[in-house]
């Protein structure tokens, strides 16, 4: 779960981390109360899970109660990259004499934290990673021991900050990396960390994502989940269990087990498909969650066809066969299904399947004869030439996962 | 031979009594697996079908010999009860929970590796199958047989597609290991691996790695420089879609690494045949083997 | 550094440890308030760091108010072996219904912390642990992991507790534990842990030490110290950085390390003699320390005859020479003293003393001889026969340690 | 030979610009320890007498290839400057400063025990002389010449206090090594005595104990199945105070153990010769000595 600035700022206080004072609001009238409260000059900043903001124009400064008022209207409702504004965090404006960067990462690799802190702060950092690499200083802490003061002085300095804020600068280290661990965060990130003029070390921005499986035991952080920046087919597919995430393409898409589903749009894809949406029923999905799943993905209008590939571990064929059949009495699709049905019970769902006599149901034997069918089906429903797939999808970003099952 | 788990494992179920561990310890033991105890916090004394069940896991290897350990309890309470499957002295803890805070997994596989004692596999993992000898887990038995092909995965359902190709040609295997695809793996590829390369039956590594991170990046430098045995792989997510991030640390640390692009590339400059779908990777196994044979 | 049992259960409040509910007195009136405020039953309990105190009579049930002043008169002031009573803690009467025995020890030994059940409480644990050693359950944890919920469980299992507070008693050893970690502790002590008739358990008693060498980083706790309960003494050896132990005999020691002095009072006790102190100078005394030591040494009355035995590391034998003419020109002592300089600048030390020629101060080369030569002094001083030394006293208890330079 | 520190030994000194520091550096580089670097957080840069000062521990690993560190700072900082000395690959860490939190003590010790990269000597101990080859702590080793006597200690003064009346009769030291008196001495009587077993120049152990704790007792299981070579103990503290003490708990851990004359009877029990006094064990050893030759 990724947190809005205020609230990672918020969450940083709880650890020790300096910032500056501020107040949410989410109306223009509540964000002028603030700015009164807070006193002039001070910063108008649009809350939205997303970087960029200031480049768009979200981060203003406001120099007396007119402008407040101006700048937090300007800003309230204005889209950003794709998401629209509906909070404001309103903060005393900061002094800069220097501008760091730092951050504390769940490295999967080093099985590790991983500590980073640049004096190049201010900037696009992936940009300073590589053209400047070294710019970056990093440490691995081991999670047995913990954070010690050394990390923070090692890396203070090796990345070179001003020599009279090495103190504060690992302080501040040692207080994110507490933050870190204390929140059960998979990254901690403050760009720009700022030293101002009076030699004080503070967080001007944070950047916090949660473990979601961990939230069980934080429930003051479970209540900031923004439902409402969620897309709404992602939200239902959470709601009843399901991994669900919503591509360009036509073909709608349902498997059990991350990998199997990865694969599967893979395969798809190579026949010249294009997905409409990564769906993982998860291990041993009963009848009742397939019929969700069919709901779910056709709540997607693009979707032309649906594939179905299943290999039944724990998750068993009739089970699937039965979802299937409860989503047509109770849906009542119009596109074509392909089934491919493997594993654990799958003669039983096979049968099932073929009695029930669903419209449009096309069962395939293996994995790539279904991958050709739906493809060449999805055609045929978007007219010839019209619904042609798009090119395969670039490879995901780097660093990134698909959910899993 | 065979790895892992065998006709020697003594295997112990945490969470026995609970629907889906009593479930598939029974599987395990109708499969031939010696299933000698469970553990269940205040039910002690009480019995699974004959299993009987301890309040502790000490209690457990005290009275049975357990070796083994299997980890079928919610993700709230995996970590603790790995930990004490260690501290009891069971060597193999195999953990089939789902959803264990990644932070729990960061202090398990820290703890577990620096006292060298035990070995992990998973979370959320599938399990291990050595056919025709022991099932500890979930992975469907019946779609395997005995034979040479080592098979390693971060994927269960895709273990068990690949694993089905191969037997469907008339090859088997000697142990399918589920390694999970949780943010901290007990076990990795190379662990794994390396196991097959002092396995006499094995005669060909089957990998099958996913987008992100970069296990299969170094699984494949320690192909290169440890294995003698062919080794397939295939890496799911060329078409995953790109996750959405707020941070930038992300992509300072792994660079251009974790694209299924950047794994396929890692692997065949390392002399490792990647398939590009299951089937595949399933008829290129096989075409080895028949080479070899 | 022990405390009171009032600031164990404020202490235990901080971590999650269950603790009836209690107010500290220091006058009969504020007794009687608290009693009030707590209602009755109550019991009025004498605050001394020291075991016994049941059974010295200082813990009274007050069934109402007369009840509670008549006991808090007879509590305050009544000496408990050896100790004044000056503070109460008066808490609610607790239901029991079971009584256990739980602790957290640093296991020196092992390395690591040590958490112990047993479901005897209520007792002399020393002796359970001699006659049936079984019935104490022992774990050690791996401080670098932490106390698991596994090891609280198999605690408990193993002790044999109630199988229905398997649960809370293993939640009261976590907390504990996290009380020990927390604060810094050696010792945290519940005796009893209560069950109630309604199956809460709760730490009727508190027995903590805490590390003096961390209380810096506690300051809370460091203000707990009784500075009115401590020998005056070996308060003021405190105050001038030296440790000073008061012992029954008559010839003053003074030395440099803890090893050395332990040793010296080793010869002397088998040279006849019986030693009046442990005063170890610490490393690197200078000539104003042995200035104070010898004020400490003087201060007690008995002693009749004093040895100094340096062997110098990074302490000088000429600051102690210069100490010690300080001290007699300032102290003007009447007893005689033997020195035994060896060791760094011995020879500027020996011609030091020999210059300022003090009365009545003997140099010896060795340390056998010079604890032969204050044991014939100490002998004369006393007259003959009377001051004979004592028997060499009896090995000390177990598990203890002399005070460390 | 000798153990530990000798002429290969490359200093680094934590703390080495404090009065302390300072001094000991320089007598110890005077004594011929090679002193190759300092650290002190913020004087990175500087100089103490012509010894280079680093800001960090792993700057001056890279820049003087220091294998040994002595660390000299106040006790609030010492576990800091342990745990970075070996994080830089210091191989021997002595640790002078006295006070050290005994739970910062724990914690140093069991992360440097598990990772098994490092050995600590300390805290609260003298450090450790090589006579004629090295001297890397306090120990006066003017009164102290080279020859085949180790010597093991929990107590500086008495330490020299014994090896002052070895040396005066003719014989000398292969090492000297204070372990220290604290709760959680990063090495134990067994870990240097082991040393000294394997040391061809040593010919005689002496190990000088004090009451508390159980490590003479456990040294006394240890010399009876590991070492051949003759050793001669103290024990201070036969006529210790009895401490003052409110709780039970250590009673219970302890038993009987830990009184001067459990250590001294665990000892003989073993076939190791208890001196009642230093000049007597000082004598024990001389005599031994004497008989061998």
């Amino acid at each position: 779960m990724d947190l809005l600035e205020y609230q990672g700022k918020q969450l940083f206080t709880r650890h020790g981390v300096p910032v500056p004072d501020g107040v949410p609001a989410k109306t223009v009238e509540e964000a002028v109360a603030a700015a009164d409260e807070i006193g002039y000059p001070c910063v108008i900043k649009a809350q939205v899970q997303i970087g960029g903001r200031g480049k768009a124009g979200g981060i203003k400064v406001a120099k007396d109660r007119s402008q407040a008022e101006e700048q937090a209207r300007a800003i309230l409702g204005m889209d950003i990259r794709g998401l629209t504004v509906h909070e404001l965090w309103v903060e005393g404006a900061s002094e800069i004499a220097s501008e760091y960067y730092a951050s504390v990462i769940f490295d999967r690799s080093a099985k590790a934290p991983l500590v980073m802190l640049s004096t190049k702060g201010g900037m696009d950092i992936e940009e300073v990673a590589a053209s400047d690499p070294d710019a970056i200083a990093r440490l691995h802490v081991d999670p047995l021991v913990g954070f010690q003061d050394f990390h923070g002085r090692r890396l203070a300095f090796e990345a070179g900050v001003d020599s009279d804020v090495v103190g504060p600068v690992g302080a501040m280290l040692a207080a994110l990396y507490d933050a870190f661990i204390g929140e059960e965060a998979t990254l901690v990130e403050v760009n720009p960390m700022i030293v101002t003029p009076d030699r004080e070390v503070r967080a001007l921005d944070a950047k916090v994502t949660l473990d979601d499986n961990a939230l069980f035991r934080h429930s003051e952080n479970a209540d900031l989940r923004d439902i409402s920046a969620e897309d709404p087919q992602e939200r239902m597919a959470k709601e009843r269990g399901l991994t669900y995430v919503k591509l360009d393409g036509d073909i709608g898409i349902l498997g059990n087990g991350a990998g199997l589903v990865m694969s599967t749009l893979d395969v798809v894809a190579q026949a010249g498909g294009s997905p409409a949406n990564f769906l993982d029923a998860g291990g041993g999905a009963k009848a009742d969650a397939i019929t969700s799943a069919v709901e779910v993905i056709l709540s997607n209008e693009k979707v032309k066809a649906v594939l179905f590939n299943i290999f039944g571990g724990i998750t068993r064929g009739d089970e699937v066969a039965k979802g299937l059949i409860e989503a047509f009495d109770q849906i009542k699709p119009t596109v074509p299904f392909v089934v491919r049905l493997d594993g654990t019970n799958d003669e039983e769902g096979r049968r099932l399947l073929a009695e029930a006599n669903l419209p449009n149901v096309h069962t395939e034997p293996t994995m790539d004869g279904a991958a050709q069918k739906v493809v060449e089906l999805a055609g045929v429903a978007a007219g010839d030439g019209q619904g042609r797939p798009d090119e395969a999808q670039s490879p995901q970003d780097a660093g990134l996962e698909a959910p899993r099952r | 031979m065979s790895i892992l788990v065998d006709s020697y494992t003594k295997l112990c179920v945490s969470g026995i009594t609970g629907r889906e561990g009593t479930f598939h310890s029974l599987r395990n033991r109708d499969y031939g697996t010696n299933v000698v105890a469970g553990v269940t916090p205040g039910k002690g004394g009480q019995d699974v079908d004959g299993i009987p069940v301890f309040n502790t896991f000490h209690q457990a290897v005290e009275e049975t010999d357990a070796n083994t350990g299997m980890i079928f309890v919610p993700p709230r309470f995996a970590a603790d009860s790995i930990l004490e499957a260690e501290d009891a002295g069971i060597e193999l803890i195999v953990v089939i929970t789902e959803g264990i805070p990644a932070h729990d997994e960061l202090r398990v596989y820290n703890a577990i590796r620096k006292n060298g004692r035990s070995r992990l596999v998973g979370p959320n993992c599938p399990g291990i199958l050595s056919p025709g000898k022991a099932n500890v887990g979930i992975i469907p038995a019946a779609f395997f047989k005995e034979g040479n092909v080592g098979v390693v995965s971060r994927s269960g359902t895709l273990t068990y597609q690949i694993g089905n190709v191969i037997a469907q040609q008339g090859f088997g295997n000697s142990t399918i290991v589920g390694i999970g695809g949780d943010p901290v793996p007990g076990s990795d590829f190379i662990d794994v691996i390396g196991l097959f390369e002092d396995d006499p039956q094995t005669e060909l590594i089957v990998m099958c790695g996913e987008i992100g991170g970069d296990a299969e990046e170094r699984a494949a430098e320690f192909v290169a420089e440890n294995v003698s045995k062919p080794v397939v792989a295939y890496i799911a997510g060329f078409t995953a879609p790109p996750g959405k991030t707020m941070g930038h640390a992300g992509a300072i640390v792994s660079g251009s690494r974790g694209t299924a692009a950047a794994k396929a590339e890692a692997l065949e400059a390392r002399g490792v045949r990647v398939g590009r779908t299951p089937t595949e990777v399933a008829e290129l196994a096989v075409s080895l083997l028949g080479a070899a044979a």
